[in-house]
């Protein structure tokens, strides 16, 4: 009998989880599992059901992208009294009876600071924050003011404006934007956005007052992000291949359907969460994406040439040449 | 006999969906285990269609469940997790029922000053509910500027039908044997009622049939709901927890009746006698045929008004601790287009947009179907975008069917 | 009723009518169509609120501001347009409002429907659509449904607009009988009819109205038929009728038309 | 009259909120800026507030405004940027046409197959335009499987009236003097046409005030736009790129009207002209007040149904226009909880939910109320749960201040 | 008509009536409250259709299954419950469907408002609420309205179900005139009343129906109000006048009550 892998999404709202989804499918055939999943549309409720039903369904594991850390509790629960082992994909779920897997996303925040940073040392600075139901969205922030508190403490960067993103949606990262210009009369310098998605309404915004140009962030490699970097309306997307974290995810889910302890995986390591519950966790590196460095994503095969380069004025960016 | 006709044809389609899930998953949907789940999975929005009928009935609308399900979870939560842990111990047996009433009280006052700007103010329900679906849906933000809260009470969490939230074999026979015993005793009563002024009956062996799917039906539920087993570990742990010894029988626990599933049924019997029975239910039913003629028939339309709408406001607080109790959380978003699934299921039941026609147990069988597409859809690993596609097709199917097979002779002049 | 005045966004729909109506008595209200008579027999039944005027029930000043304040000073109304709920079948309409529990104050629908029988039976013979919604009755039964209703209670006033207006011949004539009776009962009723015939031969004073004023008051045996008509096409009182007239009556034909 | 008299309260109620925030952000609000940002951002819930005037006047409803916008958002998005690109070069001034023509037309098609299951089928609006709302949203996400569409078509976007998409100082100013000429003009006729009846008109000077104000507004409004400049970062770059030398007086580039406010205005001209004037408007008004009279007079309801709906279906499509313009990308989460947005608007603006009555300018007010409360808090900062909170509130209160200071004398016995 | 049928869920509301009308002529349509009198002729109005049986026009078989067929074949009807639109004021009424356009296809309000002010002066010249919606009507004015909107049209066919049941005597009277006007224009007038005085001074054929059937059809003139109120209420011929009786009377009285 085939080993069943069961994975509950979130949602399909950023652009990256199409990508994470093929590397899992990819990575259960090569282990020869099937793959099965459930798309929770942003609810925490529904990702419940959705649980029960892939439970239903026979998963041997469970790979979940949890939609509300706190809410996912109750669905972990079951699966782990029916015995099936669940892997916390890219957002925490704190129960130590679950793995965790993801990218340093301290790192990460850590990375679209410096990138802005070293364009703007100094002025008035924003950060669009994540979803306030997302523990990355605090991790992203604590990184990025590793970098920046040092500068913001001297007066060199003034916060004039900082707001969570419902639900990571990029109209009310616009919305948001738009709000933070009016009231500083467009005195913004540099704009700290937390993924390629909220980058894009912040980009909106900016271009409808003929601001873009200054630096934004962003992570997730989305394609249209880095079309952007390419074009020099975003500084840098911080590009976690999520490739190699699908694939290790489904890799793990396999061999802890098979029975292995949470322990027994390889490059695991103990790692204690916010509220202190030590899990055992595993972390892959992200990488900063910026204008020089975007021949990187095209030679690992994550994006085409023309999709990046798409408009982009001949001459100006080394790797659309 | 009107009524009992359509009820069948919206069994059999409930049927046709069940069996025709249960083909093309290769028997996993008519399972205990997944009538169960079911069960729990329809009750919060069971619960809330059941007043949901008696506020489209009087011609109004309430948009606003879903949102006040979500303030009151989010309250419900709070005064659990955040207040009485201040006065009682941890897991203390009142604060579970404190915070019931809470929410209950709560709920009766959001539903009750909506129903005041409907009925006194006389601005249209579909509005006062619009402005309470962002109202309170903010406010439900506000309890915690967003923040979920976890963990609930442990008995409070037996209302979300979890391992342990069930009455076990016992009891579950206990009720169904109450239960049919009250059939049959209201079938006898009411045909002895009509006998005694003269007036038609119904064949006696037609009394006979009816009362006996009636009892039937309430049997196999019963015994499907105690054929699902705890799954082992959690069997264990409990075995464990009371000393008994652990051996493959004693490792049987049967769920039984799932408490919402309990609650389900208390609240649908109450408000079906409530709407037959009773002058509120008449006057709900005559303001629904036409206000005016209420008002100048002497009921104070207003006030009544206010009373449906603060019922509802009660039975959002039932479902919400229904589904929090669930989640094993609360968040803000709890109930998210609920209103829309709650609303969905009271028209599949056959009530009127128009206002004077629905029944209780349509909107139970309404809630059902949708919640049984929906999971059956889950279980066949159907794409949710797809899923919720064929939804709404089967909503306005279900509606036009209904319309198509039992359409009145209507006036076309009136 | 004392001097009752109602507009409707300028238009005085009734302009300082006064009637009274002893117990015993039929009395007539007749005038064009548009001249008031439904606005005027609203305010007594608290349908709408007078601008100004009084109403007196047995010497006391009584306030009646909406249908239930009308019920207990033992009015009873059938509307013009009768005011019946369509998804209800007649026995629930008959009821509403006032309907019989039995001990534990639930619905005893099994008696309303019997007692509904009754009383239909003595107005139209023919009626025997008790259990459907009256919405599918014709506009003869509905009016008898609507007149049974007003029957079944012990009003001490009873307010009819327009009561036959739908009724066949055979259930007019029923109606008729039965306010001869209610009458010898000691009822008070205020009947609304355009049919002279009928007015003629079951009330005892007719008030006329014209354009939301009152013409004239005058006891029934006292007129002809064109005397009244006169009076509803010119608003006024024959001049051998002067001496009839009430306190509000004049024979100055009325100038100000409506609006 | 009478509507006029209620618009005006509208109006007050408008500029006691632009005061209100005005003095509230330190003078920040009423700046042609701000002005200029409140017409684009109204301009999509206006443009679909004008069908659903009609929807709404018809008795019916639509719920899936929203989602029919998000569909079509996304088609339009892959055609002018996965399918067009493959046979006209990038950016092509033929691309942007085709997209909207193939945007106008499925939107008809989708609102008319709607209008079908209304008219034809008999299915309560309520119930096609909730499944609707399931199905179209189902479907923006199957169009490309949830990607968001980006980039979009350089002609296209200037649909939503970023930095380049408006007609510019001199075109505004002959816009205006259409419209001046246009208003005078039709005063003249009406009066003329009454009296040729001898019809009472009104007095002479309220004909001159009331011609007066109305052309003043339009110039007010042209003068502000007009003087709201481009940002100096884009108006550098537009002159070098047009050679032009970057002086300080060549710098004060004038933004003049946004191309979604011209859209609005074209809209809702049309439809005031169709709603008052055509027997289609007329046609539409009976079926509010009576559908049974109009089928009796020899109405065509069904297929006056079909239309309407497809009305706003290409209401949708130009609205999906504007918003993803607006957003330079298409996502399938466009238009969310638009058709609450809408709805509001139009009955904020007067329109009846009971059918029969209400006006296209009252919805564009109405759009614009609720639009400048989320701008005027969102400019001072107020949290967006309070936003939501004071949303609801401001709607049942403006709902209910027309209800009771415009009541009727209804009759309570019909 | 030859032999309609239509019956509601098991209820035969008509049940096998032919009846026949030519041109100038008027035929009375009487019988008890539900006797079916409406639903026979909503069926050639078009509002209903009929289970079985045919409508001939001028001698061709006519398919009538909406008000839009029977306005083709120049039949008009004034329902019993009038069928206004309430928001909509009278002149907006009175030309529903059949608006009068200006030469850009655009309404012409004025035109319509000045030509129904010439039509409602001619029925009831206390009319005067032009521009208000017909919902501030009282009953009669409303009525007043239903009857100018089938004037107004050149109909061939006009079918008037009890349209002075609210009129005021004045009003009723002008009714009375101008059905007689129509008559000699040549139109077929089917008049249903419950009022005999009113029914015997105009029309000239009686057809008496009961219980969804016909009791008979008789010429005015050769009958009394006695002999029509027996048919009425016995449902049978009177023996003196059964050589009169069309094909589908009989004497028998009839036995089968409805439901
Ligand atoms: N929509 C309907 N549904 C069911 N039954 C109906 C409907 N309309 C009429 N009926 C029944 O059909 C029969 C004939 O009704 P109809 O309205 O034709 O009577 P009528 O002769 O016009 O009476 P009236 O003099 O009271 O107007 C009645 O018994 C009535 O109850
Ligand atoms: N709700 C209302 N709004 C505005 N005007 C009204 C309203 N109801 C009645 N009117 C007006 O008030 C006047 C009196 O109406 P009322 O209904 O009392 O007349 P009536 O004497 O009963 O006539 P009828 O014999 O036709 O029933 C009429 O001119 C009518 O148009
Ligand atoms: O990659 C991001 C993920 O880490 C976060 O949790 O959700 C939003 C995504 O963009
Ligand atoms: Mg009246
Ligand atoms: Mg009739």
């Amino acid at each position: 009998d085939d080993l069943i892998v069961g994975v509950s999404w979130s949602n399909f709202q950023e652009e990256r989880w199409k990508t994470d989804e093929a590397a899992i499918v990819k990575a259960l055939e090569a282990a020869g599992a099937q793959y099965i999943s459930a798309d929770a549309q942003s609810s925490p409720s529904k990702q419940l059901s959705d649980i029960e039903s892939l439970i239903s369904r026979g998963a041997d594991a469970l790979i979940v992208l949890a939609q509300d850390s706190s809410s996912i509790g109750a669905a972990v629960t079951q699966a782990i009294n029916e015995g099936i082992p669940v892997v916390g994909y890219d957002r925490l779920i704190e129960d130590p009876n679950a793995y965790y897997i993801t990218f340093n996303n301290k790192e990460v925040g850590r990375l679209q600071a410096e990138a802005v940073f070293a364009q703007q040392p100094k002025g008035n600075y924003v950060f669009i924050k994540g979803a306030p139901t997302d523990p990355n969205a605090n991790i992203l922030h604590e990184g990025q003011l590793e970098i920046l508190q040092a500068a913001i403490d001297n007066g060199d960067i003034k916060v004039v404006g900082e707001a969570y993103t419902d639900s990571w949606q990029p109209a009310i990262a616009q919305r948001n934007m738009e709000q933070f210009l009016t009231a500083a009369d467009n005195k913004v310098d540099a704009v700290v956005a937390s993924n390629d998605g909220t980058a894009g309404g912040v980009v909106a915004a900016l271009s409808a007052q003929g601001m873009q140009g200054i630096p934004v962030s962003g992570q997730d490699g989305d394609h249209a992000a880095l079309n952007r970097v390419a074009l020099g309306t975003q500084t840098v997307s911080v590009w976690k291949d999520a490739r190699l974290l699908g694939q290790r995810a489904a890799e793990i889910a396999v061999e802890l359907a098979k029975g292995a302890k949470l322990g027994d995986v390889e490059g695991t390591q103990d790692w204690n969460s916010p509220n202190g519950v030590t899990m055992k966790s595993y972390f892959l590196d992200p990488v900063a994406i910026t204008q020089n460095k975007l021949d990187l994503v095209i030679d690992a095969g994550w994006v085409s040439k023309d999709v990046v380069c798409k408009g982009v004025e001949s001459g100006k960016v080394a790797a659309c040449n | 006999m009107e009524v009992d006709r359509r009820l069948m044809g919206l069994a059999v389609v409930l049927l046709v969906i069940w069996i025709g899930f249960d083909i093309a998953s290769g028997g996993r949907f008519i399972t205990p285990r997944n009538i169960f789940n079911l069960s729990v999975q329809t009750a919060s929005v069971a619960v809330m269609a059941c007043g949901m009928v008696l506020i489209i009935v009087t011609r109004h609308i309430d948009l606003s469940v879903g949102a006040i399900l979500g303030v009151l979870a989010m309250i419900m939560g709070v005064v659990q997790s955040d207040i009485l842990p201040q006065f009682l111990e941890y897991n203390h047996p009142m604060t579970w029922i404190i915070t019931l009433i809470v929410g209950l009280v709560i709920g009766a006052a959001i539903g009750g000053i909506q129903g005041l700007a409907v009925g006194y103010l006389s601005v249209p329900a579909f509005i006062v509910t619009l402005g309470g679906l962002l109202v309170w849906r903010g406010a439900a933000w506000w309890v915690t500027q967003g923040r979920t809260v976890a963990p609930l009470d442990h008995n409070f969490m037996l209302l979300g039908g979890g391992i342990e939230g069930t009455i076990g074999a016992t009891w579950s026979w206990i009720v169904a044997a109450i239960a049919i015993v009250a059939i049959i005793y209201a079938a006898i009563m009411e045909r002895r009622r009509r006998l005694s002024f003269q007036f038609p009956v119904k064949p006696i062996w037609a009394e006979y049939t009816n009362t006996l799917i009636k009892a039937g039906l309430v049997l196999v539920a019963i015994i499907t709901l105690n054929a699902y087993h705890l799954p082992e570990r959690a069997a264990e742990r409990i075995l464990e927890d009371r000393g008994i010894p652990v051996t493959p029988e004693n490792l049987m626990i049967s769920h039984g009746i799932p408490i919402p599933l309990l609650i389900v049924a208390l609240v649908a019997i109450v408000l079906t006698i409530v709407a037959k029975r009773t002058r509120f239910g008449r006057y709900v039913f005559a303001m629904g045929g036409n206000p005016q003629a209420a008002e100048l028939a002497g009921i104070n339309v207003k006030r009544m008004t206010v009373a449906v709408f603060a019922l509802m406001g009660i039975l959002c607080a039932i479902s919400a601790a229904i589904s929090s109790a669930r989640l094993q959380s609360a968040g803000n978003d709890l109930g998210t287009l609920d209103e829309l699934r709650v609303i969905a299921a009271v028209v599949i039941g056959g009530t009127s947009l128009a206002g004077g026609v629905g029944t209780i147990y349509g909107a139970l069988i309404g809630a059902l179907v949708m919640q049984s597409l929906q999971s059956g859809m889950a279980l066949l690993g159907v794409d949710t975008s797809l899923q919720s596609i064929v939804i709404g097709l089967v909503l306005v199917l279900a509606v036009f069917s209904d319309k198509y097979f039992h359409r009145r002779y209507s006036d076309p002049t009136s | 009723m004392r001097d009752i005045h109602i507009s409707f966004g300028g238009v005085k729909a009734v302009d300082g009518v006064s009637i009274d109506l002893y117990p015993g008595e039929v009395v007539g209200v007749l005038g064009h169509n548009g001249a008031g008579k439904s606005t005027l027999i609203k305010v007594l039944s608290g349908a709408y609120k007078a601008d100004t005027g009084q109403i007196i029930v047995d010497g006391r000043e009584a306030k009646i501001e909406n249908a239930r304040d009308a019920r207990d000073n033992n009015i009873e109304t059938i509307y013009q347009n009768l005011a019946l709920a369509d998804n209800l079948d007649a026995a629930q309409n008959l009821f509403l409002g006032r309907e019989i529990v039995d001990k534990f104050g639930f619905l005893d629908d099994a008696a309303m429907e019997h007692k509904a029988r009754e009383v239909l039976h003595r107005l139209n013979p023919n009626f025997h659509k008790f259990t459907s919604p009256v919405s599918a009755l014709s506009g003869g039964q509905r009016q008898s449904v609507a007149i049974a209703r007003a029957l079944l209670f012990e009003a001490r006033v009873l307010i009819m607009d327009e009561p036959c207006a739908a009724l066949g011949v055979h259930e007019t004539r029923m109606v008729g009988e039965l306010i001869d009776q209610l009458k010898r009962d000691g009822l008070g009723i205020l009947l609304i009819s355009h049919d002279l015939h009928d007015v003629f031969d079951l009330s005892d004073r007719l008030h006329v109205m014209k354009n939301g004023k009152l013409v004239g008051t005058v006891p029934t045996k006292d007129v002809t038929h064109d005397d009244v008509l006169g009076m509803i096409i010119l608003g006024k009182m024959p001049d051998h009728l002067l001496h009839l007239a009430g306190p509000g009556a004049t024979n100055a034909p009325n100038k100000e038309a409506l609006q």
